[in-house]
């Protein structure tokens, strides 16, 4: 049965990115656009979780063509969760942008990239085709690519170039394996796809070509070694942009690698799976130590989203259904902690004017429960129970110790002991400590002078900035107080994505298709 | 470049690019064309306008600015997909005139053509948004 | 509403406030565990509760209160009602008080939480709570820099083991086959394959917590923070969170060799260690802290043994221990908030000026000395006893106890007199409100209280239930004063004598060790500076190589490891097919030559070092594709490829020519460009060899076919090629022109908006 | 004819890594176009290549004749190329404006400075410094 709810996603944020290109660039116009849409996203994404959690696969065929020839999109448990997030993400992003766009990257369709970046990330969510996989990967980069480059400086472009170059690398590296996928099977269709792989004679080329999908997705997810894109980009754009793609961008190809990794290349997880236990390992402790080492509060944050893709990929390469619960509940918890952070991270940059820890601090004095705000999402991320991240951490670790894989659990917890030095080293830094010039500036009080900070807020802009970090960290808070509905919701992801019959059912079944015939 | 030839050459060529490129936008359900094409050989005539009478002159004759022509694409194509859910089918999927189907006129009036109208104004534009924004960055 | 605006009214005077409400609920807690007491200790009950909380992971929030937990319970919030008594006082007129004392409340919160907690995970989340809130709390005078490196320092420690800690619950909890305490007490797991392996995990997670040796070193840099948050956290309760839990775990982990010597080398080597460390401070404050270790190491000390009289002695030693030395820190504080020191070689004489404290002092530091009939005297007596009894290391557990209890009889003396006789003629700064000096006198005067009353007490039957947790031997203790003649008596003799000797001498004793070489360049805090910065430098120079700011490493990395992967799977998974090479011959001629061109072309641009050349053979490489296109049955991807070319070689041309003078800027062939040009080529063989391999494979064209088979009869389209694209897989095709649209949005942008280029600001209101 | 087809794509692959391998901003360019075509190839050859018989269907026909070309690989292709041209017009655009800015297309200068230091994709020579007084 058709769904047309799941295409809403799409076709909202779509719609709305090219209303924001024509309709007049004025903050109120543009702004209540992105809010309403965004909020409409929340709602639309919650009923879709709705459906999906009833235990159906919510799947549309487009244009009418039954499933292995159309492209289908499909959503999942997987999927509707991470549209929910998404969707939440993308209205506190809205909120925020109120007050840290400037005027000139409004005038010059700051919204509606948004909008298409949204638009991406939704359809890569959905999209049950490699191929259109592929197609939405793009729209999300091209509008990366605009948010990132948007009335940047010099500076700004450095970073642009590099997160350029090696994205544009991945997109071509996973053409190629989706290329070379077809040439073996003859599929597009994810479902088919799925039942299709394993009937490949050289099953060790798909192995090989799994690789390849592991480098391409593993570039965007920013693994090791591959992240370098992300930490030379993610702390130069505006506070908006940078928390967006933190929260969203990465994820899309931890999902990815989600997707493709448990429906498609299942059939030599002693090969491919232990290749991506080792990058995890390899990921949360080189991202842990950049982080260690760094004075730049963006870019400290940055490091530790590559550290956390590797919690990740962990539960996704010990395979086993516990480990997946802990790596999706983990995916799940880190998009709020995350974008949270760096919401947070860009109240405190904009005060000092500088994104340098040694040049803050001060902040507990003057503004105890914005510091509160801070602590909740850093010790979340730092494991600190009860918040959402010892949960996570919690059910990724006790996954790897059940498979006895002593290695990577020692791993996982040194970075979580790393992680806590570096969220109390901004803490100590940026709050306790007195501030070096300004003992007493309050939260909003302007940078002196000499930096590009903004001018002073109104009442109206300092709610936007608070408003979307305290939804964050009362979500952050509900998860880890009574993570209870998350955790079933995770376990349900996780039993779907070990036995995929249920997808492939639901996506070739769903009409009486001549390939399921002739495939048995 | 300021030539009186160029510039009359120019407006029977343009004329004359245009025909063609819209015939190979209409001919692709067919024959090799389509939107992208059209799109393409639309951009190239409106580049040779630019080279005759400048980017203000060619600003004027597009009417839309080109960003819209762009964004107005992405609409036709939009909408082209969803003209199917008036019928109770899903996004995309074609409808054909009645007329079509039973062979009494030509053109494929259907949205399979509004969605490829998208795909040639919403590259037309987009082409032209990136050559003019370069050229008068000189 | 103004968020900014909602600060906590913290200069108002309130503070008071918030300690009489932490004062309210400590109160309410003792209550409701003194209401416990007759069933548990006199009918040995155990009370369980259990709240639904996380079903999915089969947590729940389930409490157990049996003679252990009680009596930390009872310890927690009595000596919590009394510290908050004593805050009220002390923090008054602190700007920050009520945050203080809200985290404060917090902790004691968490802290009754972790001892009464009957889930393992339950346990820990409350057990990390007491790590943080004692973080924040270590670092109240946050302004300092060594208040702030004293707090990271504890934590860092604490929530290093507190991971380990977590591994060891996932294990234990797997081995036991449950997560309830109730459950894990009940089997032995020395058995199991994991015990080694849970055991070092436990004794990490406990030591580092208790601050026992070698993690001893943060609890007294942990001084940083106020005086009453010493004695509450780092002396009276979090600190023995991890004995505790050792405790706790005692009947299923105990009775090994590892255990035993394990615990019993750590404690002793804490006990005696820091029993001298504490006779080379001037820091009163300090000193108690290494008294404090010293207590920690005694009692580690005896949990490694595994006689009912031992754990008997240990659990009496902790409670003589928090009532004196909560008192002593009080007093201590009291010092400090008067006399404005905490140096003993600066306070003299206060004895007339402050009699309450100085009577505190006295009754707590003749418990602490284990002078008769105080209660330290049984603590020590019952030490004393059962480290003789200990079947194992007999010399081993006397010498840590005679040794550092002589150590800590000699502190005892010294500091009831040191600060309070001798002269003084200023009388000091500040007097000294009632709310500071009941709480010590009265935590003092129980110690009094408690020895010779103590069989009549509850005490005696609280302590033995307490025990009787801890193992299955029930102990059979009297808590009597009088034991009778025999070396018990004559040793405890002996300590108080070499207490008074060493107090007599103290400050000869105490010049000698501060000037000592015993002042060791190698020590744990030492230790710890070094092995954070080595790994900060490590991670710096893992940074530097690794996140180096040169976009050619980054790329050459990424397809270094392609080839890196690609190649072990090669080599592990060989994909190759045998016949690699076959169906080369009667390939006509033309598309020979076509190929050539096509490579020709392609190498043209590499070797090129004109741009135009290089722009005309890539014009030329993407023609000669394009008629492979042709050739091939694709004349729509043919044109749109060739369409595309010139387009692409417009834009670059346009770009190029104001870009500079395309030279290399890699001086020729060096060894830089050999190293790319292998990484180059071994990419290419993957690509080959992949591309290879898959056209050997039979290909499904079940897709294609079903495309043609509709195109026309369904799609109404003669060219397959457009039907897919703009009817079978539109939704492709909306995507494409969403990104070509996006991409001409954002060049534009990219254009025209730039601010900080050409000096001025770029201004919105010029816009048309 | 695949066979060779295949060699050939391995060696544009080997020139456009080459070429981004420089130190040169447009030769980096100039392979991600090359890349792209190669790209594009796989994609081709994975529909396997057929000879003049373009996927038509002829007039007055219903069915394209028998061992017509597969023309999915060639829609994808086609889609590929579209977006590879979005995505290298930017990157053209961008480049253009970066020299603008730094003043250079040496990549390794587009990198900072060329020193070591930890905040390299930014030049922030600063942090070095101070980083040490830190701990």
């Amino acid at each position: 049965m058709d769904d047309w709810l799941i295409l809403i996603p799409v076709l909202l944020p779509l719609s709305t990115a090219i209303l924001a290109a024509v309709l007049p660039k004025s903050r109120a116009v543009q702004a209540g656009l992105s809010v309403a849409a965004t909020a409409l996203l929340v709602f639309v994404s919650l009923a879709i979780f709705a459906k999906a959690a009833g235990g159906t696969i919510l799947t549309v065929s487009l244009g009418s063509w039954p499933a292995p020839f159309g492209i289908v999109m499909v959503a999942d448990l997987l999927s509707a969760v991470m549209l929910c997030i998404t969707s939440i993400i993308a209205l506190a992003t809205a909120v925020y942008a109120i007050a840290d766009i400037d005027r000139e990257r409004l005038h010059f369709g700051f919204h509606s990239f948004l909008q298409f970046l949204l638009c991406g990330i939704c359809g890569a969510f959905l999209t049950g085709d490699l191929f259109n996989l592929y197609v939405w990967f793009e729209v999300m980069l091209i509008s990366s690519f605009a948010l990132l480059s948007l009335g940047g400086g010099k500076r700004q472009l450095y970073g642009t170039i590099k997160y350029i170059a090696l994205n544009l690398i991945s997109t071509l590296l996973l053409l190629s394996a989706i290329g070379l996928l077809y040439g073996m099977t003859g599929h597009l269709n994810l479902a088919s796809l799925a039942v299709a792989v394993p009937q490949v004679e050289n099953a060790n080329l798909v192995t090989a070509t799994a690789i390849l999908f592991l480098i391409a997705f593993g570039i965007k997810a920013a693994v090791f070694p591959l992240f370098f894109w992300l930490p030379a980009s993610y702390h130069m754009p505006p506070v908006t942009v940078s928390a967006i793609f933190a929260g969203l961008l990465t994820k899309v190809g931890v999902y990815a690698l989600y997707r493709v990794f448990s429906l498609l290349f299942t059939h030599d997880v002693e090969w491919t799976h232990t290749i991506l236990l080792w990058v995890a390992g390899l990921t949360m402790v080189t991202g842990v130590l950049g982080a260690a080492v760094q004075q730049n509060i963006r870019r400290i944050l940055s490091f530790h989203i590559i550290s956390q893709i590797g919690y990740m990929i962990m539960g996704l390469a010990l395979f086993t259904k516990a480990a997946i619960l802990g790596g999706v509940f983990y995916t799940i918890h880190h998009i709020i902690v995350k974008a949270n952070l760096f919401f947070i991270g860009g109240i405190v940059e904009r005060r000092t004017g500088n994104p340098f820890v040694r040049n803050m601090g001060g902040l507990y004095r003057v503004a105890p429960w914005f510091s509160l705000l801070f602590l909740v999402p850093a010790l979340s991320l730092a494991g600190i129970p009860p918040l959402s991240g010892f949960w996570a951490k919690f059910l990724v670790i006790r996954a790897g110790l059940d498979e006895q894989a002593w290695l990577i659990v020692a791993a996982a917890l040194f970075t979580g002991l790393m992680t806590i030095y570096s969220m109390l080293k901004i803490w100590n830094e940026a709050f306790w400590k007195r501030n070096p010039e300004r003992p007493d500036a309050s939260l909003f009080d302007a940078p002196p002078h000499g930096s590009h900070g903004a001018p002073p807020l109104s009442r109206a802009a300092q709610f936007c900035l608070l408003a979307p970090c305290a939804l964050l960290a009362a979500l952050t808070i509900w998860i880890g107080l009574w993570p209870q509905p998350f955790l079933a919701v995770a376990d349900q992801i996780a039993d779907q994505l070990m036995n995929n019959e249920a997808y492939v059912q639901a996506v070739l079944h769903s009409r009486q298709s001549p390939l399921v015939e002739t495939m048995r | 470049m300021n030539s009186t030839i160029l510039k009359a050459a120019t407006r029977i060529l343009m004329a004359l690019i245009l025909i063609f490129a819209i015939y190979m936008l209409l001919r692709g359900h067919d024959d090799p064309g389509g939107g992208f094409i059209g799109a393409l050989i639309t951009s190239a005539a409106f580049v040779l306008y630019k080279f005759a009478y400048g980017s203000e002159e060619t600003r004027k004759i597009m009417v839309l600015d080109s960003r819209g022509i762009s964004m107005l694409g992405i609409g036709c194509a939009i909408a082209a997909g969803l003209m199917s859910l008036f019928t109770g089918k899903t996004f995309l999927t074609g409808l054909w005139l009645p007329a079509y189907v039973e062979g009494r006129i030509p053109l494929p009036v259907s949205t399979v053509l509004l969605f490829d109208i998208g795909v040639y104004l919403a590259v037309t534009g987009a082409v032209l948004t990136i050559v003019l924004a370069l050229e008068e960055d000189r | 509403m103004n968020l900014t605006r909602l600060r906590l009214p913290a200069h108002l005077p309130v503070s008071p406030l918030a300690a009489w409400v932490g004062a309210a609920i400590s109160f309410f807690f003792l209550v409701l565990l003194l209401g416990f007491l007759p069933a548990v200790a006199r009918d040995g009950e155990v009370i369980r509760l259990a709240i639904e909380w996380i079903p999915a992971l089969g947590i729940d929030l389930s409490f157990r209160i049996d003679g252990l937990s009680l009596l930390f319970g009872l310890v927690i919030s009595f000596v919590g009602l009394l510290i908050f008594v004593y805050s009220s006082a002390y923090f008054r007129g602190d700007p920050e008080a009520t945050r203080i004392l809200i985290v404060l409340v917090a902790f004691m919160l968490a802290m009754l939480g972790l001892v009464l907690a009957d889930h393992l995970i339950a346990l820990f989340v409350f057990w990390e709570l007491t790590t943080i809130t004692s973080f924040i709390l270590i670092g109240t005078r946050h302004e300092d820099a060594l208040a702030r490196r004293n707090a990271l320092q504890a934590i860092l420690v604490t929530a290093g083991g507190g991971l380990c800690l977590m591994a060891a619950i996932i294990l234990l909890g797997e081995a036991a086959g449950s997560y309830q305490l109730s459950e894990i007490i009940t089997r032995d797991l020395t058995d199991h394959p994991h015990y080694s392996a849970i055991l070092t995990l436990v004794l990490l997670g406990c030591l580092t917590k208790s601050a026992l040796f070698p993690f001893h070193f943060w609890l007294p840099n942990a001084m940083a923070a106020p005086t009453p948050i010493s004695a509450y956290l780092h002396s009276a309760t979090m600190v023995k969170a991890g004995l505790y839990l050792l405790a706790r775990l005692h009947p299923s982990l105990a009775g090994t060799d590892l255990w035993f010597w394990s615990l019993a080398v750590t404690g002793g080597i804490t006990a005696v260690w820091s029993s001298i460390q504490a006779l080379k401070q001037r820091d009163l404050k300090l000193m108690l802290a290494y008294t404090t270790v010293m207590a920690l190491g005694t009692i580690a000390l005896f949990l490694a043994a595994d006689s009912g009289k031992a754990l008997m002695a240990a659990l009496v030693f902790l409670l003589v221990h928090a009532l004196y030395k909560a008192a002593l820190f009080m007093v201590v504080g009291n010092l400090d908030k008067a006399a404005g020191s905490r140096d003993w070689s600066v306070l003299k004489g206060l004895r007339r000026f402050m009699p309450w404290t100085f009577a505190a002092a006295v009754l707590a530091a003749l418990s602490m000395a284990g002078v008769p009939p105080f209660f330290g005297f049984i603590g020590k007596e019952i030490l004393i006893a059962a480290s003789l009894a200990v079947p194992a290391g007999t010399f081993w557990f006397t010498g840590a106890v005679v040794v550092s209890a002589a150590l800590m009889a000699g502190v005892a003396f010294f500091l009831m007199t040191s600060p309070f006789f001798g002269d003084r003629a200023t009388p000091p700064k500040k007097r000294l409100s009632a709310a500071m000096v009941v709480p010590p006198l009265l935590l003092a005067a129980l110690g009094l209280i408690a020895g010779p009353f103590a069989s009549f007490l509850p005490i005696t039957p609280l302590l033995q239930s307490a025990a009787l947790s801890l193992s299955r031997e029930a102990p059979t203790i009297e808590l009597t004063l009088w034991h009778g003649f025999g070396p018990v008596l004559y040793i405890s003799i002996g300590i108080l004598l070499a207490g008074a000797a060493l107090a007599r001498f103290f400050v000869p004793v105490h010049r000698v060790l501060y000037h000592s070489p015993g002042k060791l360049s190698l020590t744990a805090d030492r230790v710890y500076d070094g092995i954070l910065h080595g790994l900060l430098s490590l991670a710096e120079v893992l940074t530097l190589v690794l996140q180096n700011g040169r976009q050619r490493f980054y790329v050459m990395t990424i397809f270094s490891t392609l080839v890196g992967l690609i190649g072990l799977t090669a080599l592990n998974r060989s994909f190759l097919p045998p016949a690699l090479l076959g169906g080369i011959e009667g390939i006509p001629l033309y598309q020979w030559i076509l190929c050539a061109f096509i490579a020709l072309s392609v190498l043209l641009i590499v070797f090129s070092h004109s741009r135009m050349l290089a722009i005309c053979a890539l014009g030329t490489a993407g023609t000669g594709i394009a008629l492979f296109f042709v050739i091939f049955s694709a004349p729509d991807v043919a044109m749109t490829q060739f369409m595309t070319e010139i387009l692409v070689v417009i834009i670059l041309t346009l770009v190029t020519l104001r870009l500079p003078v395309f030279h290399n800027y890699a001086p020729g062939f060096g060894a830089g460009r050999i190293r790319d040009a292998a990484i180059a080529i071994a990419s290419g063989v993957c690509v080959s060899a992949l591309m290879l391999s898959m056209v050997h494979e039979p290909v499904d064209l079940s897709v294609s076919d079903y495309y043609g088979a509709n195109s026309y009869t369904e799609a109404k389209g003669r060219n397959i090629v457009n039907v897919i694209l703009v009817d079978f897989r539109a939704m492709d095709t909306l995507g494409e022109i969403v990104v070509v649209a996006i991409a001409g949005l954002a060049c534009h942008a990219l254009i025209k908006l730039r601010r900080y280029s050409r000096g001025q600001r770029f201004d919105a209101r010029n816009l048309p | 004819m695949e066979v060779v087809l295949c060699i050939l794509t391995g060696l544009i692959v080997a020139c456009a890594i080459y070429l981004m391998l420089d130190r040169n901003l447009v030769k980096f360019l100039f392979g991600l176009v090359l890349m792209s075509n190669a790209a594009n190839l796989i994609l081709f050859s994975a529909g396997r290549l057929t000879l003049n018989s373009p996927a038509f269907i002829e007039a007055g026909e219903t069915l394209p004749p028998e061992h017509v070309a597969n023309a999915l690989p060639q829609a994808l292709i086609l889609t590929a190329i579209v977006i590879s041209f979005g995505l290298l017009a930017f990157s053209l655009v961008l480049s253009y404006r970066a020299y603008q800015e730094i003043g250079s297309v040496d990549m390794d200068e587009l990198g900072g400075n060329t020193s070591l230091s930890l905040d390299a994709d930014t030049d922030e020579r600063a942090v070095n410094n101070t980083i040490r007084a830190e701990l």
